[in-house]
């Protein structure tokens, strides 16, 4: 995945996560809390584990990751 | 009362397996051998069933540590410290 | 224990009785049992198309399932072949996609009228309208096992297209009326009930149900997973509304 | 009144990460328990939590051959789909419907999930994922019987229901029982999960890993424990009622379908299907003799 990539997953991220945020902190009406809940938890929590894949892939002790542990996670 | 209330007895218990296993597997580096009863599980198991009864979710976070071990290490001190737990919940 | 009442608001319950009760001449009803409360209504003459928190979870999954399914291309199917050294990789044409798509979105359409219609006619209509866009889906496919399933497929769909709309027929002949919320609030009786097992009858062969799964498990065994994945759908859809009309008709 | 009046995403939300740590914790207890009867250690109990966050942080490739909108599209369904019934059950206390609708659309979704890929083995998977409905259509009668004994399917009328007349538990046991295998059929390792069988490498699941199994996973635990909750309201409501309770009952249960799962071996797809038609019919048969 290029970096062009993951700059757009970092904004989808973003984007995905703000009527999240503003249910939150705004007393919505329950319809639309749920339809915010349904439809944005799960775009959310998949562009958030897009960009935690990437940074994962990025760090510098990739090698010490790669290590074999008995956990094995 | 709602089933949130017991999110922090779930948090707690989760990370405390999960620091078990880690640090098990620091203790244990070795291929499994049949053990018996080790010192430190065993009070750290007596310490959350103690805890359970004035702060559950502390008291989990400790029995969590003993029933997270490493795969066949801790289960005598994890019955050991839930059935202490019970005693007390039984008495007290 | 606490009590744990219904989470409704019984000012509103009330207000919205007293509307429906101008229009239904009603007092109880069950669909409020079985749906939940009624959330608005849209009285046309004689068809009461009613909203529910159950038919708004049922239009928003189809809408969504239709838009995506639209817009998704069909899936690549590695093929080998003995004594080849090559791996094709075969998709749906381009023209016969077109046509299947245009099915998948009729049969979306469909669905919608099956799940907020308030008119038993208008149901088996859709139903019948859902299968018939079913078969339009795995009509242009060049594949002889999918065709000869399609086609028994089709030989079972006109033939519950009899007791589907037989069934609609003995209910209005007994009770004179077709519209649900008034159905709702009827006492059953020995020849609502064939009327219901007629339907239910109906509505399994429309939608290639339990005893009907054979010819639909060999259909999807044709390419283009977004136009098959319309059909599972609908008679999945088909089912639960079943029920739930079914259960207010007794 | 039981809940407070306003719901608001906060309250929701932590409801649904519970279930989701509750639900995680279930299904490791149920490898573990099913581990020991087969007289192996076993994983921690945590792990198939550290599965689904281990899948997050996993590279994500999506195959050349899948018909792509969808084949990302239906995994987050079938998350929503549960989230969706999470907050109707649970929650709401609403229409059990509603949550029939959910496992339907949860049918579709594994369907859509096997076909999207393009792979042979996925494929194969959809296909039982089809046959398999037509297996669990018949217990979903179970809505039907209920509303024949109760007049309601709201689950809070449910629940007021057998606090008033007693459990539905003791008065439609095989009704019970259908709902079980229904329960059972969902479990992992069951012997009705023809769907995710071994023999077709992991059926529908094979070609998805990385972020978006992750948010598979995450769907197939709230799919337990909204499964696990529907059964113990729908026929222990009158018993059990406090949150705690209903989470020692869930662990119970847990425990039970680990024995099954462990002791029986997986069914061919055809016997799959006739045994759970078997177990429908004796559901009927119990409404018809009462």
């Amino acid at each position: 995945m290029g970096k062009e990539n993951e700059i757009k997953n970092k904004i989808l991220a973003i984007v995905t996560s703000i009527p999240l945020l503003l249910g939150i902190f705004l007393n919505l009406p329950l319809a639309v809390t749920i339809a915010i809940l349904v439809v944005f938890v799960p775009i959310s929590t998949y562009y958030v584990g897009l960009v935690l894949m990437a940074r994962a892939k990025n760090k510098e002790d990739e090698e010490k990751r790669k290590k074999i542990t008995f956990t094995g996670y | 009362m709602a089933y949130f209330d017991y999110l922090p007895h779930l948090v707690l218990f989760t990370i405390g397996t999960l620091i078990g296993l880690e640090i098990s597997y620091k203790w244990h580096s070795e291929p499994f051998v049949k053990k018996k009863i080790e010192p430190v599980p065993l009070i750290l198991a007596l310490i959350g069933g103690g805890l359970m009864i004035f702060y559950a979710p502390l008291g989990l976070l400790f029995i969590g540590f003993v029933i997270g071990m490493r795969p066949g290490y801790g289960i005598y001190e994890s019955v050991i410290g839930i059935l202490f737990a019970l005693i007390l919940w039984v008495t007290l | 224990m606490e009590e744990r009442n219904l989470t409704i608001d019984l000012d509103l319950f009330d207000n919205i009785y007293r509307n429906l009760s101008v229009i239904w001449c009603i007092k109880m009803n069950d669909i409020v049992d079985i749906n939940g409360l009624i959330i608005g209504h849209f009285p046309f003459v004689d068809i009461v198309p009613y909203i529910t928190p159950f038919s708004l979870a049922l239009v928003a999954t189809i809408v969504t399932f239709t838009v995506f399914l639209a817009i998704s291309n069909p899936e690549y199917r590695s093929i080998t072949r003995f004594k080849e050294d090559v791996v094709r990789k075969e998709t749906v044409e381009k023209k016969e996609a077109r046509f299947r798509r245009f099915m998948t979105i009729l049969c979306g359409v469909a669905l919608i009228g099956v799940v907020t219609t308030g008119d038993i006619f208008n149901f088996a209509l859709f139903v019948s309208l859902t299968g018939i866009s079913n078969i339009g889906i795995f009509a242009g496919i060049k594949d002889t096992h999918v065709l000869d399933a399609a086609f028994q497929y089709g030989l079972v769909l006109m033939i519950c297209s009899l007791p589907l709309f037989g069934g609609v027929a003995l209910i209005l002949a007994n009770t004179g009326t077709l519209s649900l919320g008034v159905l709702g609030n009827l006492p059953s009786n020995q020849i609502i009930n064939v009327g219901r097992t007629l339907l239910l009858i109906g509505a399994v062969g429309e939608g290639a149900l339990a005893p009907f799964f054979a010819t639909k498990v060999e259909m999807i065994r044709a390419k283009g997973a977004p136009f098959i994945n319309m059909m599972h759908l609908s008679s999945l859809m088909v089912f639960t509304r079943i029920i739930e009309l079914l259960l207010i008709l007794g | 009144m039981y809940y407070p009046v306003n719901f608001n995403l906060i309250y929701i939300l932590l409801e649904i990460i519970t279930a989701f740590i509750f639900g995680g914790l279930l299904l490791g207890l149920h490898r573990k328990v099913m581990a020991r009867i087969q007289g192996r250690p076993g994983p921690p109990i945590v792990q198939h939590l550290l599965h689904t966050f281990k899948f997050y942080i996993k590279e994500l490739s999506i195959p050349n051959t899948s018909s792509m909108p969808l084949y990302v599209a239906i995994v987050l369904a079938m998350d929503a789909v549960w989230i969706l019934a999470l907050i109707v059950g649970p929650i709401l206390g609403g229409s059990f419907l509603i949550i029939i609708m959910c496992y339907a659309v949860h049918k579709v979704a594994e369907h859509g999930i096997g076909l999207a890929s393009g792979s042979p083995y996925t494929k194969l998977g959809s296909t039982r994922a089809v046959l398999s409905a037509t297996a669990e259509m018949p217990l979903i009668a179970v809505p039907a019987l209920v509303f024949f004994k109760t007049d309601t399917l709201l689950l809070d009328g449910i629940i007021n229901y057998q606090i008033v007349n007693g459990s539905l538990f003791t008065q439609l046991p095989l009704v019970a029982l259908a709902m079980f295998v229904l329960v059972l059929s969902k479990t992992p390792y069951s012997p009705f999960g023809i769907v995710w069988g071994k023999d077709i490498v992991s059926g529908y699941k094979t070609e998805h890993f990385g972020v978006i199994r992750g948010v598979m996973m995450m769907g197939e635990i709230l799919a337990f424990f909204a499964l696990l909750w529907c059964f113990i309201t729908i026929f222990f409501g009158g018993i059990i009622t406090a949150p705690l309770a209903y989470m020692v009952a869930m662990t119970g249960i847990t425990v039970i379908l680990a024995f099954i799962c462990a002791l029986t071996p997986m069914v061919a797809p055809y016997h799959a299907v006739m045994i759970q038609w078997i177990f429908a019919i004796l559901a009927v048969v119990n409404v018809l003799l009462i």
